[in-house]
């Protein structure tokens, strides 16, 4: 079980909650179960959304773990110059 | 493939050395080729008509004058294109802006093009297209277009993410919010609060290169591309997409880069330069004027921004909160968004709310500006920081260190920091002797701090060992600033052999596998891990060869210092066989040696950076000048030190340029008035002092090396820091960017008449 | 479109008068070449002056100065006599673009595109320059403040051709000074400038005064009372200050791109005291 | 229109072209003649890239017609080297990295040339004064005068 924190704009679409316990190993498993609960984040995951881990920001790399006890956090995926 | 980027803590050969760069020679020379300098047989020119509306219906075009005119060879409008008014939004957009399907949305639009076998024919063409408009009332300013009766640029949008879902058309795409705690109680707890408005103008990115593209397109349905741009295989993915061509038939070659800076990572005229060969049947060549460059291509957002920040007598942050709206041009973007994460990264907050809209307006679609959308809201935060440090009586440099944030900070924009560098980077600037040079009469000392994410992604690198011992690098990132060197450097280092034994080039789309662009400051972080990966790869196979060559299991060979060892005293006679010995032999030991490597580069290091400059400002004409600059930024481990300086330098400078003169003018007309470099003034070299550098080297502990990326945040804190010496030389608050001599004198004398 | 190079003035003005379509001269060309690209003249005819005897020189005369219409502002830099009696003149010719742009452009070519924000033009007009004019039926000899009417727009007729500048000779006491402002340090057009032209009495007081302002009207003006408010004093605080407010108040600028009416009105008052402390200084003035 | 035949010197070569009477010398080096190494930034004599040396003069080939090179001695980027010997501007640009994408080197390069030639030992002032005429958005100038100044030193030297 990981507790995941979305950013203000996510959470909206994640019944105004922005704390969730998720039983997820990585970030593909967390992104598929966020999706059966809440099937209005689907449109947000193609759209991107990166997976901030213990401060570190993963992007495209679902397949990273997700450890137990972990900070993860949920954030737009940016664009840079 | 099992790559472990984990900071290892080495200690380096050639990392951090200063080696002369693969392509010097090419570019003192005028050999290197750039977007302009390619030609192909039979190639035709190519040029785009482009509406002269800020806001217009495009009832008809008639085109069949310029067809009969001799010598022009194709005519396309956004009917040569394929229509996705019901598919992808985003492609839509995409190719809406490369050419308009209904409605021009801004002054330089595309609306129409030919191709002809000289630029005379082609310039002449484009008179003879009669384009009927009907004009619409447009609205180019931020603040206006979120007003209600503001002319609406598309009324299919409804703004997103409202509690409340709206009933009426707006140009306000979305909202955005970040931030934790409870700013109302923050406030609450403070002895001193600072709230202020700002307004930051439109700036362009300013390469002096225009955008360049040959295109090629065979009846087969192969093509190829030659263009400039910060990611050909991006190019090749949308280009495909976009005229339905199949990607990996379409060969996408990058030529040198004459600057990009953000503003070559989208699509623009490429899409046309293709639907022109395909309906010529003939290659074209397509370069943007100057003017279009300006007109029609990526500028940044002009922002409004609103800063509220409070703190204890003690010198505490007790709350900070910012709304925060950025132009997006005429499409939806997330601009503001980027800005609301950005805003007050540097500080560690109990109590923190960004708010971030983003606005539709009649200018030419926002692109990306290294370090995008941060500059802005640095601007704001840091100009609001300095104020409260004045009013609490605090140096601004311990205010700010005392206000930090640090390894186990939560972040403004969400989660918790690793190791981070803006503690060290205040701390270098508080010791700096800059810091303490006296100043003259009208001379002002500023300082601002600035943070920006960095990005990884995907990559993918071959490392090719030839039958002499000499090594070629071929990269999917172009190098905009030096990355051959650099990442030659890194093969260097993890082959064990000298820098002068590698060649790296930037591979074509089908020579490689799929990269991400070079942004986001990605290009040496990525690439470096991902030759890295390929040179430990190519070892695997080096140790193997020689297990042969020496007939022992490979498990009893080890690589050191560019040589394969037999380890173990049985094998005490065998001498220690370079890379140069193995590949001698590669041909009966298995063949060619080579090492792969495809990766999802992520886990960039977040970057901060401090810069200190000195201004002095004529107080009878509002005139400034940069007496002194000093930028220290923390870079993880600068692998070709002298590129990082001339990231920070190039970085502060088109800072500078931001912070002082440049701007987009738009007239009542909704006309871009000054699309040139006459009157879109970027620093001269008379302009600037010498720009000062510290490199700083907080290891990433995600890469082998420790490598942050280092391109964009250096142009995050001179917008802040030159209107706080300005503020400090003249006593008045400066809350307009550009602080142009206009802006200064007014508000100089609106403070002498009190 | 042709192309021509006379090698007579003659040839030149016959050329030109005779030409159907637009016609265009080119000397420097740093104009010519930029509204060529931007369409914004297609002109029939290009007329070289660069091959014309005389016109790419400067000679001194009995009477000053007669600087050919196609010698480079950069050779003006290089003329010591000149500069050393006109410095004014020679700086704002030198202020013209890049040093790219110097090796090119000239100061006739510069008051004949008639802008009003040209560098050489306030320091020519408060020099008292004149114009030798060419044309169909003959020559004549006109002040340079008369060859610009409008923006864009000069008063010579179809046929004519400036080919000389002429400068007079300098008494003892005398010098000039042109400033202008821009926001950088190079390559921007003037936001406004002042031309101040002085020459002094044995005793240091200004005996006679020219003021012209840049990029305040929709010509360069003269401001005449500008400088008689000059003569008879020695430059002191009281003068300075009237002399601001003259020209901020003969200015009749715009608001634009490059500035606002304000910041010209104001600017145009500073440099104009700014212009004549150097040119009192570089007459002998203390 | 009617095309003008030029002939004239381009890095001591003897070149005969026929060119547009609006043509411009940036246009004839780099479409006619295949020297792509002045660039074009702006087309309106703003950014430098184009730096070209016409009869000793420093000029911006955007702002010169292809037929007023008619019996001119030009010289381009092309020309600037000796064989594979490199001038020195050449070898400290690379040195000092004074350059990043590259695109302003060789009319920094050309300017930098001319400005050694009028005043070889340049203050760092007259350096930044006399390169303003060419524009770089890479590197805020700092290694760009560094190199000129060593440049300087090592031709004062030579």
């Amino acid at each position: 079980m990981v507790e995941v924190t979305l950013w203000g704009s996510l959470s909206a679409v994640a019944g105004g909650k922005a704390r969730h316990d998720i039983e997820a190993k990585d970030i593909r498993e967390l992104f598929r179960k966020l999706a059966e609960q809440y099937p209005g984040i689907e449109p947000w995951i193609d759209r991107g959304i990166a997976v901030a881990i213990d401060g570190t920001i993963y992007r495209d790399t679902w397949s990273k773990e997700l450890p137990p006890g972990a900070e993860i956090f949920l954030l737009p995926r940016l664009a840079g110059g | 493939m099992n790559f472990d980027p984990r900071f290892t803590g080495r200690k380096f050969s050639s990392v951090g050395t200063r080696p002369l760069r693969p392509d010097g020679i090419d570019k003192v020379t005028g050999r290197a080729r750039y977007g302009a300098d390619f030609n192909m047989a039979g190639q035709l020119v190519g040029r785009v008509l482009r509406s002269p509306h800020a806001h217009a219906v495009i009832k008809s075009i008639d085109t069949s004058k310029a067809e009969k005119l001799a010598g022009v060879k194709a005519v396309i409008t956004a009917k040569d294109l394929p229509d996705l008014t019901d598919g992808d939004a985003a492609m839509y957009d995409i190719l809406d802006n490369s050419m308009a399907r209904t409605k021009a949305l801004y002054d330089g639009h595309a609306v129409a093009a030919v191709a002809a076998i000289d630029a005379r024919i082609a310039r002449q063409a484009l008179k003879l297209i009669e384009v009927d408009y009907e004009v619409l009332p447009h609205v180019t300013d931020v603040d206006e277009a979120m007003n209600h009766h503001a002319p609406l640029i598309n009324d299919a949008i409804f703004t997103e993410g409202l509690e409340e879902k709206p009933v009426k058309a707006s140009n306000v795409t979305k909202r955005t919010q970040f931030g934790h705690g409870d700013v109302h109680k923050g406030f609450a707890q403070a002895d001193f609060i600072v709230e202020r408005s700002f307004k930051t103008e439109q700036t362009h990115q300013g390469y002096i290169e225009p955008h360049a593209c040959v295109a090629s397109v065979n009846p087969d349905g192969t093509a190829d591309l030659w263009v400039c741009t910060q990611g050909h295989f991006v190019y090749r993915q949308h280009c495909a997409q976009l005229l339905g061509l199949e990607a990996s038939k379409l060969r996408v070659t990058s030529s040198e880069i004459g600057g990009g800076f953000g503003g070559k990572t989208h699509v623009w005229a490429e899409p046309v330069a293709l639907a022109l060969s395909r309906k010529a049947g003939r290659p074209v060549k397509l370069v943007m004027t100057r003017d279009e460059v300006f007109r029609a291509s990526g500028p940044t957002s002009a922002t409004s921004i609103d800063v509220k920040i409070g703190a204890t007598k003690d010198g505490t942050i007790t709350a900070a909160e910012a709304t925060l709206r950025y132009s997006c041009g005429p499409y939806p973007g997330s601009w503001a968004e980027i800005g609301a994460m950005t805003a007050f990264a540097c500080y560690n907050l109990e109590n923190v709310k960004t708010v971030g809209f983003e606005v539709l307006v009649n200018r030419p679609k926002t692109a990306a500006y290294r370090a995008p959308s941060a500059p802005m809201a640095a601007f704001a935060v840091e100009s609001a920081v300095d104020e409260l440090a004045h009013e609490l009586g605090m140096n601004a440099v311990d205010f700010r260190i005392k206000n930090a944030a640090q390894e186990g900070t939560r972040a403004s924009y969400g989660p918790v920091y690793g190791p981070i560098g803006i503690g060290p980077t205040l701390e270098a600037v508080k010791n700096h002797p800059h810091m303490k040079a006296p100043l003259k009469a009208n001379q002002g000392r500023g300082m601002a701090c600035g943070f920006w994410f960095n990005f990884g992604g995907q990559t993918c690198v071959d490392l090719n060992i030839g039958m002499d011992g000499s090594v070629s690098l071929a990269v999917g990132t172009v190098d905009v600033g030096g990355s051959r060197a650099s990442l030659s450097l890194v093969a260097a280092e993890e082959l064990g052999i000298d820098y002068s034994q590698l060649k790296a080039i930037v591979a074509d789309t089908s020579s490689l596998g799929y990269n991400d662009m070079t942004d986001g400051s990605r290009g040496t972080f990525s690439s470096s891990m991902a030759t890295i990966s390929a040179a430990r790869n190519a070892i695997k196979i080096l140790r193997d060869r020689a297990a042969q060559m020496w007939d022992i299991p490979v498990d009893d060979v080890v690589w050191e210092k560019g040589h394969a060892i037999a380890k173990g005293e049985k094998y005490g006679n065998l001498s220690a066989l370079s890379l140069k010995d193995i590949a001698a032999k590669s041909g009966t030991t298995g063949g060619p040696i080579a090492g792969h490597s495809e990766l999802v580069a992520d886990g960039a290091g977040v970057s901060f950076a401090t810069h200190i400059c000195d201004i002095e400002v004529d107080p009878e004409t509002g005139a400034t000048r940069v007496i002194r600059y000093t930028v220290v930024q923390d870079a993880g481990k600068a692998v070709h030190p002298t590129y990082v300086e001339g990231q920070y330098q190039g970085g502060a400078a088109q800072g500078i340029g931001w912070a002082l003169n440049e701007e987009y003018i738009y007239g009542k007309d909704g006309r871009l008035q000054n699309a040139g470099f006459l009157d879109y003034r970027i620093p001269v070299c008379s302009d600037l002092p010498m720009i000062d550098t510290q490199i700083l080297e907080i290891p990433n502990p995600n890469h082998p090396y420790g490598v942050r990326g280092v391109g964009e945040t250096s142009i995050v804190p001179p917008l802040a820091a030159i209107a706080n010496a300005v503020s400090n030389a003249v006593g008045v608050r400066m809350t307009h960017i550009p602080m142009s001599p206009p802006r200064i004198l007014a508000a100089l004398d609106a403070e002498r008449e009190g | 479109m042709r192309y021509i190079r006379p090698l007579s003035i003659e040839d030149a003005v016959g050329e030109l008068a005779k030409a159907v379509g637009p016609a265009a001269i080119l000397a420097g060309g740093s104009d010519l070449l930029v509204r060529m690209k931007g369409g914004f003249i297609e002109p029939e005819l290009i007329v070289d002056i660069k091959a014309i005897g005389g016109l790419a020189d400067i000679s001194e005369t009995a009477d000053g100065f007669r600087i050919g219409a196609a010698v480079p502002c950069a050779v003006l830099g290089e003329h010591k006599a000149l500069k050393q009696a006109w410095p004014g003149v020679v700086e704002a010719a030198n202020l013209i673009g890049s040093k790219q742009v110097q090796g090119r452009c000239t100061i006739t070519g510069n008051l004949c595109n008639a802008s009003p924000a040209a560098d050489s033009v306030p320091a020519l007009v408060a020099a008292g320059a004149k114009a030798v004019v060419a044309g169909p039926s003959g020559k004549r000899t006109i002040a340079v403040e008369s060859v610009p009417t409008a923006p864009g727009r000069t008063s010579l007729a179809k046929g004519e051709i400036i080919e000389a500048i002429l400068l007079d000779k300098r008494p003892v006491h005398a010098g000039d000074a042109y400033l202008r402002f821009i926001p950088r340090t190079e390559m921007d057009i003037a936001v406004v400038s002042a031309g101040v032209n002085l020459t002094l009495d044995d005793h240091g007081a200004i005996k006679t005064a020219r003021v012209a302002l840049g990029a305040a009207a929709p010509t360069v003006l003269l401001v005449k009372e500008a400088g008689q408010v000059l003569i008879g004093s020695k430059l002191d605080e009281a003068t300075l200050e009237r002399l601001a407010k003259i020209c901020a108040g003969a200015c009749r600028p715009i608001d634009d791109k490059r500035g606002t009416i304000e910041f010209r009105r104001k600017v145009a008052g500073v440099l104009a005291q700014r212009a004549a402390a150097i040119a009192y200084k570089r007459a002998g003035g203390k | 229109m009617a095309g003008v035949a030029v002939s004239t010197t381009i890095n001591g070569d003897a070149v005969e072209y026929l060119c547009q009477p609006d043509e411009t010398l940036l246009e004839v080096l780099r479409d006619r003649l295949g020297l792509t190494g002045a660039k074009e930034g702006c087309g309106t004599g703003d950014c430098g890239a184009c730096s070209v040396i016409v009869d000793g003069r420093l000029v911006c080939s955007c702002l010169v017609l292809g037929a007023e090179a008619e019996g001119r001695k030009v010289e381009t980027i092309e020309g600037m080297a000796h064989g594979d010997q490199l001038h020195p501007l050449q070898q400290k640009f690379i040195e000092h990295a004074a350059l990043q994408c590259g695109i302003c080197t060789p009319g920094f390069l050309i300017a930098a040339k001319d400005l050694l030639e009028k005043n070889p030992s340049p203050t760092e002032e007259e350096i930044r004064f006399g390169l303003a005429g060419n524009l770089c958005r890479c590197t805020g100038y700092d290694k760009i005068v560094r190199a000129v100044q060593d440049a300087a030193a090592v031709m004062k030297g030579a």
